[in-house]
């Protein structure tokens, strides 16, 4: 590496640039090549297009509330067919996007190459896992089709028990196998991590994106059991008349809270790691260095998990738990939010010393670190008891955790896609478009969201159909700032489905990233490695891949 | 090629497996111990995740019970402490068995191997018919939670020849959340065995054809796994359900 | 008991370790399954008090343990299947300290 | 170059109808507002300070500006300062945010209780004046109103945010709020827990009037009988009286008094007699059976309305003697078991 051009994307000259011959995209012909493989990254394939597909689905009912949300009176659609908008636009975005984003996509297809394994150690329960996805998919889409689902994405019962007639046995049956899915995921992961590193990949070689995966896995693997039985009983009480959680039985509703978020906190840090995983590759990447900090990073995502399991109450503040409880439990909550900023500002100085350039994935970092501050610390606020009080169940939770999951893994997420792709496909995304779509959004995201929190200081009400008309002004910015980012996460669709066919040959290393990934060819071959590496350095090791690339030319296939 | 990057011993399976190449060695995987490991691994993290499954359900138990605790005696009385105790043998015997079983893989013992499997089946289907004779009398006695549930013979036991004390009405309603439990938490259990008995027969099957008895026991192992998890969480459940409060008088 | 140690090795090529667990111990494991079903009942129909409830815990404790140890292996396991089944019943044990905090604490009143 | 009418009728609505902050209208609101404040202050630091690292360094260190990285491991010192300087502001915030918590739940001893009576999809308000209202609420302002509440079916949660309170009201179960409003004026009700179909329809306004004002409201609209007379009525036709008669012999325990003190119960344990614990009494008697009396009293669950449950806790709240008892028991005794001893009217 000379190190003088201005940009580190090294494509090969695109004259005698060729595809490899053989990989794991034409290995193989035929729809059922596909739907019976054993192989992660066309698995990761299958997640991706699903998953995609359910964005879009959850964004088309988020166009609705806020359509319906322009104006204060009632008039787009009737109050039921807005509780089952946000309640599938809920339960689509969370049970269906944002828990396999990164994780089942980029995790799948990452992990095992990251460190030198040929595939996860159990490809046909990969393989399950998709299929129960798509089956709980599938009941999911059941549950919509035939008159909808409206308990918010929460169940809170006695409500969802007794209240409503709607589908909710079938919804939470589909919850219930696509968290199968996800337990499985993560379990495939937790063996691979310990079991199948190539020689040489010590834990702390390995990149922090394969360490933030561990740390989710873990909370896949312990928490959703936990949904699993809630929802089970709930499909139960509301079946059979079992009586659980019925208060009129002598049961307690907050039982179900508790099991409910028992799951439901820990999943939250499910989204948003592997999201820190990608932050962490792609800042290193384009600042050319070592990530700062590197085991400070590493732990506080096992710290997260960990942490994670002692928060839960704080979703159940005003709800009538004990008041002494509520203490222990604010407490542990400030106690979680360090380890992420721990993280934040060992992103931030990463950055110092660097060789920075800025591409796409680069400037939807840079946006996930703004956002994902801003929403962490708003949910300092809603972590503080005595503020709590005054912002539960407003707008300003909806704001927060869009800015965390929407501002934060779902930059990521998008993030990761672009910084991939060409390893993925061979081919790289248009570069200018691209940066145009991740502006977009970016500005897009803000006027949605920002106006949200003073709307929830204000008072306004979540899961509210019509709302009082002083608060019409803010709702009008976020309905246009929502069609904004929705053509910002129109775009990418568009240009990368064109970029695979027409896209510029990548070339196995166009970052000259350091990751196992990157020095094998792009698109992998099916085996991903024609020999197991031996690992002798350590991850973001550029002076070690300087030296490598001074050597040699790297192909393999 | 990279050399840095490649190991020098790098083995292709092979030509370096000279010692066993099974066929159900999977290619991904470097070596069968690895393989085998991983398994085991694996098996033992989805056994963490029914952990956590019946955990909720014990949480609730222990909740309620100590919340209605006189409701929760009552009923309790109610289970044949007979059928529970003789269902714990059994569960415990095929247990038994089934450890035997992956002796016998282990030892390549294809006959015995069979024959314990089989023994293991038969234990659990007897377990099951155990239970169908229980719930047909909860059934007969209106013990269900739900519209036909009824106290009656929680509120006035002497009208049904029961030594018991009585429990006001209040409490006596407090027995359906008992019952709410005890059939969630069997009724897993029971699911948790009827699947286990579906593997059983595919095992047996596949036993049968020696599939298990040339060195390759991680199946049977892994499934024995399964079936001791299910016997420790009936372990629990006997006690929690059926032992609460046996002494007569309080 | 050496006789069964897999002398051929052939379950595990590369390490030895693999233990195989005889009969006889399954069969000493059995028996003592049972006795203690045996004791926990007797001891039911026994009154004593607040320990009626402990001994029943306890009892099933030492039976889940001695399956988990001999029927399930994990005696002859690695550290790492020990760690794993620790976290399991650890994270169980917050699920349930942890919302029992706020279930005893109700009580105490004032709010 | 003018300005569209549209975009101009916009800007004057921005600046008219959304101020930034809801009015301070309660002795609570400026201390949320205060942590509030102190949040958004700490978060813009923050925002600012991750924001200048993150844009100083990227100018500082371009690419075409240091084209060679330095390879740095990084820095225990460092990591030790943002570890502790955010984990100590956590701490603040939550220390600040506690005793907020306990400001906001702890009612003070002196305040006037109303009763709200949460159902799909309105609000029920029952002062113990007899005044009821739906989906609105008067209040003095200055001094400080405690609602005591409870949902008829599923969680709800009262929600008066330009007063900085909310609390959800739970099915079976009190739950408590309470404020004092400062200013006189109408405000928000909402219920802010998902309830259901119209759950955003379950709003109404609080009114905060000057204690003059709320004076001749209470007379104007109480529909004649309080709360504690309508329990009294209850009292009678379901038999209460004639177990708690307050004679001697009676079967059940004297009721005059009772609420505020502490009960001996049969199994040792002591408790408060408070609204919850009145409640509770009536539908789970055999729960809590008071010392040296048998567990005879029927349940009544199922039997009485939730406003009859708080009609009931109204009247024996103020039964300080069973003077009333006894008169009814008399009136409406005949086909009642009479009380076997004439007996002794206690204080
Ligand atoms: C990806 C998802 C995600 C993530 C990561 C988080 C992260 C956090 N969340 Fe959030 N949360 C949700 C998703 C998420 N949340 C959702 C979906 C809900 C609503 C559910 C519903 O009801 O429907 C919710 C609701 C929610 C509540 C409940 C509110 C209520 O119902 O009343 C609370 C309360 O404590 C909370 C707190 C937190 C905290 C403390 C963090 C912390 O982990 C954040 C830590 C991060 C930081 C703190 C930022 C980095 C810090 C810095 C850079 C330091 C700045 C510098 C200085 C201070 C000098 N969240
Ligand atoms: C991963 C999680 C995720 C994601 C990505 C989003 C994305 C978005 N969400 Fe959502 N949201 C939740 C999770 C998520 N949300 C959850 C859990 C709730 C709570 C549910 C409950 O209360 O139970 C919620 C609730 C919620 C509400 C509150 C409803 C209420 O309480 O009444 C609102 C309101 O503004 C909202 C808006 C949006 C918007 C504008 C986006 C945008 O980011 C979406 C942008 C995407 C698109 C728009 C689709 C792609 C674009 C096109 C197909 C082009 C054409 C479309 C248009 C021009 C409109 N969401
Ligand atoms: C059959 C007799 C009987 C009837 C009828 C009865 N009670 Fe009771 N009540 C009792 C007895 C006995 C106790 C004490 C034991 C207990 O707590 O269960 C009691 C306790 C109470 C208590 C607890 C306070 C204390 O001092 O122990 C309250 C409150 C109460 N009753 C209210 C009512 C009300 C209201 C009604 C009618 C709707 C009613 N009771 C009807 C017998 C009765
Ligand atoms: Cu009541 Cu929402
Ligand atoms: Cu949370």
């Amino acid at each position: 590496m000379s190190g003088t051009t201005s940009t580190i994307v090294n494509l090969p000259d695109q004259r005698t640039a060729t595809m490899p011959k053989r990989d794991y995209l034409n290995n193989e012909h035929g729809l059922l090549s596909w739907l019976f493989t054993g192989d992660h990254k066309r698995i990761a394939i299958l997640y991706l297009i699903s998953i995609t597909f359910f964005f879009f689905l959850g964004g088309i009912f988020a166009g609705l509330i806020r359509l319906e949300l322009l104006t204060p009176q009632p008039d787009l659609v009737a109050s039921d067919t807005y509780n089952k908008l946000f309640s599938l636009h809920g339960i689509i975005m969370i049970f269906l996007f944002l828990v396999p984003s990164v994780p089942a996509t980029l995790g799948n297809f990452l992990i095992p190459i990251m460190i030198g394994a040929k595939d996860l150690a159990f490809p046909k329960i990969n393989l399950l896992s998709w299929y129960l996805f798509m089956t709980g998919g599938v009941l999911t889409l059941t549950a919509l089709v035939t008159g909808g689902v409206d308990t918010g994405w929460t169940f809170t019962t006695p409500l969802s028990t007794h209240y409503l007639n709607t589908n909710v046995v079938t919804a939470a049956t589909g919850i219930f196998i696509a968290g199968f899915a996800s337990i499985f995921t993560g379990l495939n992961f937790i063996v691979t991590i310990h079991r199948m590193r190539a020689p040489g990949m010590t834990w702390f070689r390995m990149p922090l994106f394969v360490w933030a995966n561990y740390a989710a896995s873990i909370l896949m693997v312990l928490g959703t059991p936990v949904l699993a039985i809630s929802l089970v009983l709930v499909a139960l009480e509301r079946t059979l008349g079992l009586g659980v959680f019925d208060p009129t039985k002598g049961g307690d509703p907050l039982l179900f809270q508790h099991l409910f978020w028992f799951y439901s906190h820990p999943a939250v840090y499910i989204m948003i790691l592997p999201g820190m995983g990608v932050i962490s590759e792609v800042i290193s990447t384009f600042s050319r260095k070592r990530i700062f900090g590197y085991t400070a990073v590493a732990f506080s995502s096992v710290a997260i998990a960990l942490f994670g399991f002692f928060v839960w109450e704080h979703h159940m503040f005003i709800m009538g738990v004990s008041n002494y409880s509520a203490l222990v439990f604010s407490l542990l909550t400030m106690l979680v939010a360090v380890p992420s900023a721990i993280k934040i500002f060992n992103w931030a100085f990463t950055l110092q010393k660097g060789s920075i350039t800025f591409e796409t994935p680069m400037l939807y970092a840079f946006a996930f670190i703004g956002l994902f501050t801003i929403g962490g610390m708003t949910g300092v606020f809603l972590g503080a008891l005595g503020m709590d009080i005054h912002l539960t169940e407003t707008y300003f939770i909806v704001a927060h955790f869009h800015y965390v999951m929407v501002g934060g893994m779902l930059m990521a997420f998008l993030g990761g896609i672009h910084f991939w792709w060409p390893k993925m496909f061979g081919r790289m995304y248009p570069e200018s478009l691209s940066k145009l779509s991740a502006v977009t959004s970016f500005i897009g995201f803000n006027l949605t969201f920002m106006p949200q929190f003073v709307l929830g200081y204000l008072g306004m009400p979540r899961r509210y159909h019509a709302y009082p008309p002083e608060f019409q002004v803010l709702n009008v910015l976020s309905t246009a700032g929502a069609t904004v980012l929705g053509v910002g996460f129109l775009l990418p669709v568009l240009y990368l489905g064109w970029s695979l066919k027409y896209g510029a040959i990548a070339g196995n290393n166009p970052w000259q990233a350091t990751g196992l990934e990157w020095q094998i060819q792009s698109p992998p071959l099916t085996e991903n490695f024609t020999e197991i590496p031996i690992v002798t350095q350590d991850a973001y090791d550029y002076e070690w891949l300087a030296n490598k690339t001074e050597h040699e030319v790297t192909t393999v296939g | 090629m990279d050399n840095a990057l490649v190991a020098s011993h790098a083995h292709t399976h092979e030509e370096e497996h000279e010692h066993v190449a099974l066929p159900q060695h999977c290619h991904h995987f470097e070596t069968e111990q690895q393989q085998r490991e991983a398994g085991t691994f694996g098996m033992w993290l989805f056994l963490l995740t029914e952990i956590m499954f019946f955990g909720g359900l014990f949480f609730a138990y222990l909740l309620y019970r100590n919340w209605y605790h006189d409701a929760f005696v009552a009923a309790s009385n109610q289970l044949s402490i007979k059928l529970g105790a003789i269902n714990t043998a059994v569960l415990i015997g095929s247990g038994y068995f089934m450890a035997l079983g992956v002796w016998a893989a282990e030892v390549r013992k294809k006959g015995l191997l069979v024959l314990f499997l089989v023994i293991t089946t038969v234990l659990g289907f007897v377990f099951l018919g155990i239970k169908y004779v229980e719930y047909h009398e909860k059934w007969e006695k209106h013990h269900i939670p739900g519209e036909h549930f009824d106290v009656s013979e929680f509120v006035n036991p002497q009208a049904y020849g029961l030594k018991e004390t009585p429990l006001a009405p209040d409490m006596a309603q407090k027995t359906q959340v008992f019952f709410s439990l005890y059939f969630a938490m069997t009724g897993m259990h029971a699911l948790h065995m009827i699947i286990g008995i579906g593997l059983l027969f595919w095992l047996i099957w596949r036993a049968n054809r020696g599939e298990f008895s040339s060195g390759y026991v991680a199946p049977i192992e892994n499934f024995g796994l399964y079936w001791h998890f299910v016997d420790i969480v009936w372990i629990f459940l006997f006690p929690l359900l059926y032992l609460i409060n046996r002494h007569p008088g309080s | 008991m050496s006789e069964y140690h897999d002398a051929a090795n052939v379950t595990n090529p590369e390490h030895a370790e693999h233990h195989i667990v005889t009969p006889m111990t399954y069969t000493i494991i059995f028996a003592t399954l049972l006795t203690l079903t045996a004791v926990t009942v007797g001891a039911a129909f026994v009154d004593l008090g607040i320990m009626n409830p402990v001994i029943a815990l306890a009892i099933a404790s030492v039976k889940g343990v001695v399956v988990i140890l001999f029927f399930m292996h994990v005696m002859y396991q690695s550290k790492l299947i020990k760690m794993t089944v620790g976290a399991g019943f650890f994270t169980f044990l917050v699920l349930l300290t942890m919302t029992l905090s706020d279930y005893i604490s109700r009580a105490w009143g004032l709010w | 170059m003018h300005i569209s009418p549209v975009l101009w009728q916009f800007l004057v609505k921005w600046l008219h109808a959304s101020a930034l902050f809801p009015s301070e209208a309660s002795t609570i609101a400026p201390y949320t507002d205060a942590l509030y404040f102190f949040l958004l202050l700490i978060t813009l630091i923050g925002v600012v300070l991750v924001g200048a690292l993150v844009f100083g360094f990227s100018i500082r260190y371009r690419a075409a500006r240091n084209p060679v990285a330095t390879q740095v491991e990084g820095s225990t010192l460092l990591e030790a300062t943002w570890t502790i300087i955010p984990l100590a502001l956590f701490l603040v915030t939550f220390v600040w945010g506690a005793l907020l918590y306990f400001r906001i739940y702890t009612p003070p001893t002196n305040s006037m209780n109303i009763y709200i009576v949460g159902k799909q999809w309105m609000w029920k308000a029952e002062h113990p004046g007899g005044q009821h209202e739906i989906n609105a609420l008067h209040v003095p302002i200055g001094r400080p109103v405690q609602l005591t509440m409870i949902s008829q079916d599923v969680f709800h949660s009262f929600s008066i945010p330009d007063f900085r309170v909310k609390r959800e009201v739970i099915p079976g179960r009190y739950s408590t709020v309470w404020f004092e409003a400062t200013d006189a004026g109408t405000y928000h009700i909402f219920c802010t827990q998902y309830c259901g179909t119209a759950h955003s329809a379950m709003i109404g306004d609080i009114v905060a009037m000057s204690p003059e004002d709320y004076e001749s409201w209470t007379k104007q609209s109480t529909s004649g009988m309080s709360l504690a007379q309508n329990g009294e009525r209850l009292f009678a036709s379901m038999g209460c009286n004639s177990c708690h008669s307050g004679n001697a012999a009676a079967r059940g325990p004297n009721l005059a008094g009772v609420y505020g003190s502490k009960l001996q119960l049969a199994n040792g344990s002591q408790v408060l007699v408070n609204d919850a614990y009145l409640r509770d009494a009536i539908l789970n008697p055999s729960q809590h059976v008071t010392a040296g009396y048998a567990p005879i009293m029927p349940t009544y669950q199922g039997q009485v309305s939730e406003d009859g449950l708080i009609d009931l806790v109204e009247y024996i709240k103020t039964l300080d003697n069973n003077y009333r008892v006894q008169q009814t028991l008399t009136t409406s005794q005949s086909d009642k078991v009479a009380p076997t001893t004439p007996g002794m009217v206690k204080p």
